[in-house]
């Protein structure tokens, strides 16, 4: 099998296969409640932790950039955005856009007055920590690998355990909130699934692939099926199939850096999918 | 007593002679962007010249942002020593207006063009990473030196002692390059990051030099660019792929398993200095320092026994 | 500490004025309207622009950035407007799936291209850095007045200014069709406004709001003056006009103390360079957001500032 | 005036690529308070958005007036569902009822004192001038649909077409507007509104038009609104209880 495909294509593609799933699986809720673009937001306000962590690793004499301290950091700092927009969203008449763009826009612009806080003051080699948790799927690791495996699990089964309560709150939160299950904590607990699968895709596929995974086979999904359980299962499909696909397409022509292959590949779908689903609609 | 009253007629004496020094035009405020510039500059100057660096020597150049003293720095510099060929890319702008006031010099562009390595063919934008080779280097302190007689015509002697030392440390850094690299073999000439910042150091000691990805920081590597180097690796045989200081690992560490899944043992040669120099109060953190590190690096993951602290001795293990 | 203020603090604090405000004002309907992430969708999808248009003419050279990455912003938002039609996407998906393809269409554009061999990034190519707008001739008030030393005033802050202006001006002008349709879009409809056109036409603001500010000052401040004033004002008054004037103090505050605290701050509390402008004005921005917030919950009352009539 | 204020003849609209409403035909007499009334998913909704020319229709005509509906934009006036608007919008009750002033007013004319007056005198009508300056989330569903209704009157329309102007709204909120409803209609007003309640219709309504995709029946209260047609309308035969009341 190594001769037929190579060990680092073999290994992108369980990664993505794997991550396509999970991704897809959890985005198809993400889409459904219109929260596409918080990963986007979360994946910035990560920024702000990511220098504390290096400051931290480096003053605690650790090694520099030692990735999962900076990752650690990254992950408390974009948690910290999730509960801000929480609080926001609940607490203000604000809409959920508003609260994702102000905690992106803030914490990013802390994150850069850090950075050139850094930047001067010489504490040790800041050089590329922008781009030290910015993965991207062709260089994925034996380890890479085996973390996506553990969290698709993780993300995956709790979208299964959670499915009615997350199906009730985002089409009647009233009728979750009776049923027992607080509109805050099912707001939050889909905002966590987010947020695992955002750090980790930043650290593993790269932001773009993470935005669009979660978002594209959601909407793919949804233009084939009216039911909520069937359009995560589908969109889960999509989202690997996407992912695999684009992986083998990147590993046998040049110069086509695997991420922008797949996203482009799965608008293509969509692009594919509207066509059909349409003509489907007026031949009845 | 006697002391005190000896230091309060030396420190009236420096207070009468300061702002005549002045306006001798004998202080010079310099400022330079990069470490690299800044050290050298440091190496050839008078002792008494202070000379700011904007960026840090930990800090990447391509990912520098420049803040309100940055600027104040520059807009009240004598004299502005900056890198050019577009490596201090977003302070372009920048220097075309300061440019109008103040004495800039570019002195990475002072090295004759057909020393430089052309992006592609139809490309006239050459590649800036010129201080991986120190003979090119030389151009560069040949046009430090220069520029600071021509400002210091009275220092003129001690910046000429000074330049000339500093071009024979150059010297003896090229020679102990070659000295320690002479026993690699042709096809073990093989220099693999994770970016393509030592063209320059290819050239000058004829390795091969292979980055994963482009230049452009936007830029990601491809599947396909990862095999193709996999197979790479396997038949030449090469030993050792290298990690950059401000580059992320990722890449390079899937080559190594990449490589290991075929049966072939791939080492890591090491942390090169690519962009930005080692820490501040280090020899790594000089030009010479990140220098001796990256060619003793080098040479010892290709076999070489090369001195352990490198050529001056002075490399922390 | 104040020498060189006309050299150094006086053009970039303008261009930081007048971005902010033109944001502002365009953000005040957007959050209205729950395109508030609109900005940070444009910040995206700007790369493919500037790389045909690095492509076409080969050079960085701003007009031409500016110009592409324009182009590539108006085609992000017809994409949106197909994907809205054409799916059940709502804004944040059709937004998602349009900044991830317009990206990566970039990135394949560099790969696929000679672009991969150039320092070819959105960073340097379209976005500009506050601090460094500084003014060469620039001596004292009465430069100006003087013609010559105004050439050298950096064209970001007429750009900024023209930009202002305008949007300012097209607000006044649709001032009433721009309430009416984001509050009651079918009743707007039915009275004659062309409610099309308005939407297209907050969009084009946003886009030409975004992408002269991207050129003068990057991009952080540009998401964060779009949201975080109207943000805050909003929950501090009931009634639109209000509203916006409150944001536009908001924003001229967190653009001017902003730039003044980066600069000066640090140095005062001993340290040897400042901090990003930018990055100050977007932090100051959530510190007045968050700070609205608190007084609003402690102010129960939604009167507190007088209700206007239209 | 006895004219027809809307004729609809074969009317047929597809709405997101389903078949809404099919050969859909009938008159609403002008100067009388019509009810459209069906179950859900009649159509309802998309009858009244094709009344407005909100969207475009397969086949058939509709006439306001004599004209099309497009053309005769300027008289028609909408109440929307409560549901659709976004309560917290910053505005206050002033503000809503000017903008029935806004097409009227284009871009640039100003506001004057005049129109003041008129904004003042709608919400008079409606019983809610001590509310201007109130924000519009602070209100009772009914006062918001009085709002709503002063935003019609404003604009003194012609025509005036409600989308369910009682869903959500308690029985004394909803004497009150059916006064404010009869009051219009004596100012010359035709109306027309989306009813759910059928216990009500009789008491409220001149006029009903049954629809489920097609019209069953459209005519005076008295004649039409007969226990065959209703069951027709809703497929069911037990509505003894709403009918016989009268």
């Amino acid at each position: 099998m190594t001769e037929l495909i190579g060990y680092n294509t073999a290994l992108a593609l369980v990664g993505a296969l794997l991550f396509g799933f999970s991704s897809g699986h959890v985005g198809a809720f993400v889409y459904l409640r219109k929260a596409s673009l918080l990963s986007d937001s979360l994946a910035h306000a990560t920024l702000p932790g990511l220098i504390i962590g290096f400051l931290v690793s480096t003053f605690l004499g650790m090694e520099e950039k030692n990735s999962w301290v900076l990752l650690l950091g990254a992950g408390i700092s974009a948690l910290f955005g999730v509960v801000v927009i929480q609080w926001i969203t609940v607490r203000t008449k604000l809409g959920f856009d508003t609260a994702i763009a102000a905690v992106l826009s803030v914490f990013f612009g802390f994150g850069i007055v850090l950075l050139t806080g850094v930047q001067s003051v010489s504490v040790g080699q800041q050089a590329g920590l922008e781009d030290y948790i910015l993965g991207s799927v062709s260089g994925m690791l034996l380890q890479d690998v085996v973390v996506i495996g553990l969290v698709s699990i993780m993300c995956s089964s709790a979208v299964v355990v959670y499915r009615r309560p997350l199906t009730a709150f985002i089409f009647d939160p009233v009728l979750s909130e009776m049923a027992g299950y607080a509109q805050h904590r099912m707001s939050f607990l889909l905002s966590l699934l987010a947020l695992v699968i955002t750090i980790i895709g930043l650290k593993i596929v790269g932001l773009i692939l993470v935005v669009a995974m979660l978002t594209i086979p959601a909407a793919t999904a949804r233009l084939w099926t009216t039911d909520v359980w069937s359009m995560s299962l589908l969109s889960a499909v999509f989202g690997s199939a996407c992912a695999g696909i684009g992986v083998i397409i990147s590993a046998l022509l040049p110069s086509l850096p695997s991420g922008a292959v797949i996203v482009v590949l799965m608008f293509i779908a969509l692009g594919l999918s509207i066509v059909v689903t349409h003509l489907r609609c007026s031949n009845v | 007593m006697n002391i005190n009253r000896r230091r309060f007629v030396g420190l009236s004496a420096a207070a009468i002679a300061a702002p005549h020094m002045a306006f001798a035009g004998q202080s010079l405020n310099i400022v330079c962007t990069v470490g690299m510039l800044a050290d050298t500059a440091k190496q050839i100057a008078p002792s008494n010249i202070t000379i700011r660096a904007l960026m840090g020597p930990g800090t990447d150049p391509h990912a520098f942002r420049q803040t309100r003293s940055d600027v104040v720095a520059l807009t009240k510099a004598d004299l502005i020593i900056r890198h050019g060929l577009y490596l201090e890319a977003q302070m372009e702008d920048l220097f075309a207006k300061l440019g109008k006031r103040k004495s800039i010099l570019s002195a990475g562009e002072a090295i004759p063009n057909q020393h430089l390595l052309p992006y592609d063919d139809a490309s006239a934008q050459y590649d800036p990473h010129v201080w991986m080779d120190p003979t090119l280097w030389i151009h560069v302190a040949d046009a430090i030196a220069t520029e600071l007689s021509s400002k210091l015509p009275k220092n003129s002697a001690e910046i000429a002692e000074n330049h000339a030392r500093f071009v024979a440390n150059l010297l003896r850094l090229k020679d102990y390059g070659h000295d320690i690299l002479a026993s690699v073999p042709k096809q073990a000439r093989v220099l693999l990051t994770a970016h393509d910042a030592f063209r320059y150091f290819g050239s000058a000691y004829d390795f091969d030099v292979m980055g994963v990805k482009g230049i452009s920081t936007t830029s990601e590597a491809g599947l396909y660019r990862i095999e193709e180097l996999v197979d790479l690796i396997i038949e030449g045989q090469i030993k050792a792929v290298f990690v950059e200081s401000s580059q992320s690992d990722r890449n390079i560490r899937a080559l190594i398993e990449g490589t290991a899944a075929r049966g072939h043992d791939l080492k890591l040669g090491g942390q090169l200095f690519s962009d930005a120099m080692g820490p501040a109060g280090t020899y790594e953190g000089t030009y010479v320092g990140m220098i001796d590190h990256n060619l003793t690096t080098i040479a010892r993951a290709l076999g070489v026994d090369a001195p352990k602290r490198g050529m001056n001795d002075r490399l922390n293990v | 500490m104040f020498d060189d203020f006309f050299l150094i603090s006086f053009v970039p604090i303008l261009t930081g004025l007048f971005s902010a405000l033109s944001c502002t004002l365009v953000g005040n309907i957007l959050v209205l309207r729950k395109q508030a992430m609109l900005s940070d969708t444009i910040s995206h999808v700007v790369l493919p622009g500037i790389v045909i248009s690095f492509l076409i003419f080969g050079n960085l050279g701003s007009y031409f950035m500016l110009v592409g990455a324009g182009i590539a912003g108006l085609t992000a938002l017809g994409t949106i407007a197909v994907l809205r039609t054409y799916t059940s996407m709502d804004n944040s998906a059709a937004m998602a799936t349009t900044l991830s393809v317009f990206f990566a269409a970039g990135v394949l554009m560099i790969e696929l291209t000679a672009g991969g061999n150039v320092h070819l990034d959105v960073e340097h190519a379209l976005y500009g850095n506050l601090e460094s707008l500084i003014w060469i001739d620039g001596e004292s008030l009465m430069s100006v007045f003087d013609p010559v030393a105004r050439q050298t005033i950096p064209v970001e802050l007429t750009r900024a200014i023209i930009g202002f202006v305008v949007i300012m001006a097209v607000m006044l002008v649709c001032w009433r069709f721009l309430i009416i349709s984001t509050f009651d879009h079918t009743f707007a409809e039915i009275s004659g406004v062309p409610v099309g056109i308005v939407s297209a036409g907050v969009a084009l603001a946003a886009t030409i709001a975004a992408v002269i500010s991207f050129d003068a000052v990057g991009s952080i401040i540009v998401v964060s003056m779009f949201v975080c004033p109207p943000a805050a004002a909003r929950v501090l008054t009931q009634s639109f006009r209000d509203q916006v004037w409150l944001s536009v103090l908001f924003s001229a505050i967190s653009a001017v103390l902003g730039y003044a605290v980066a600069g000066y701050v640090p140095i005062l509390l001993g340290f040897e360079t400042s901090i990003s402008a930018a990055g100050t004005i977007a932090t100051l921005s959530g510190v007045i957001l968050v700070c609205a917030i608190f007084y609003s919950k402690r102010h129960r009352s939604y009167d507190f500032i007088a209700g206007h009539q239209t | 005036m006895s004219a027809n204020a809307i004729t609809v003849n074969e009317l047929t609209v597809d709405y997101d690529g389903v078949t809404a409403i099919k050969d859909v035909y009938f008159a609403v007499r002008a100067e009388k308070l019509t009810a459209i009334v069906g179950p859900n998913g009649a159509g309802k909704s998309t009858l009244i958005k094709a009344l407005l020319g909100l969207i475009p229709t397969r086949m058939g005509t509709i006439s306001c007036f004599g004209t099309s509906p497009k053309q005769y934009r300027k008289d028609i006036s909408y109440v929307p569902q409560r549901a659709q608007i976004d309560w917290e919008f910053p505005a206050n009750v002033f503000d809503v009822v000017a903008m029935g002033l806004y097409g009227e007013l284009g871009l640039l004319r100003r506001f004057s004192s005049a129109h003041k007056d008129r904004v003042h005198s709608a919400l008079t009508d409606v019983d809610m001038a001590d509310f201007a300056a109130r924000q519009i989330s602070q209100l009772s569903g009914g006062q918001q649909q009085r709002v709503f209704l002063a935003r019609s009157i404003v604009q003194d329309a012609e025509l005036i077409l409600l989308d369910e102007p009682f869903g959500g709204i308690d029985a004394k909120s909803e004497a009150v507007i059916v006064d404010i409803l009869r009051r219009q209609k004596q100012n010359g007003k035709s109306i027309v509104a989306v009813h759910h309640d059928l216990s009500t219709v009789k008491d409220y309504f001149d006029d009903v038009i049954l629809l489920n995709k097609t019209v069953t029946a459209f005519g005076p209260v008295d004649d039409v609104f007969t226990k065959s047609n209703v069951e027709k309308t809703y497929g069911v035969s037990n509505l003894d209880f709403l009918t016989g009341r009268a």
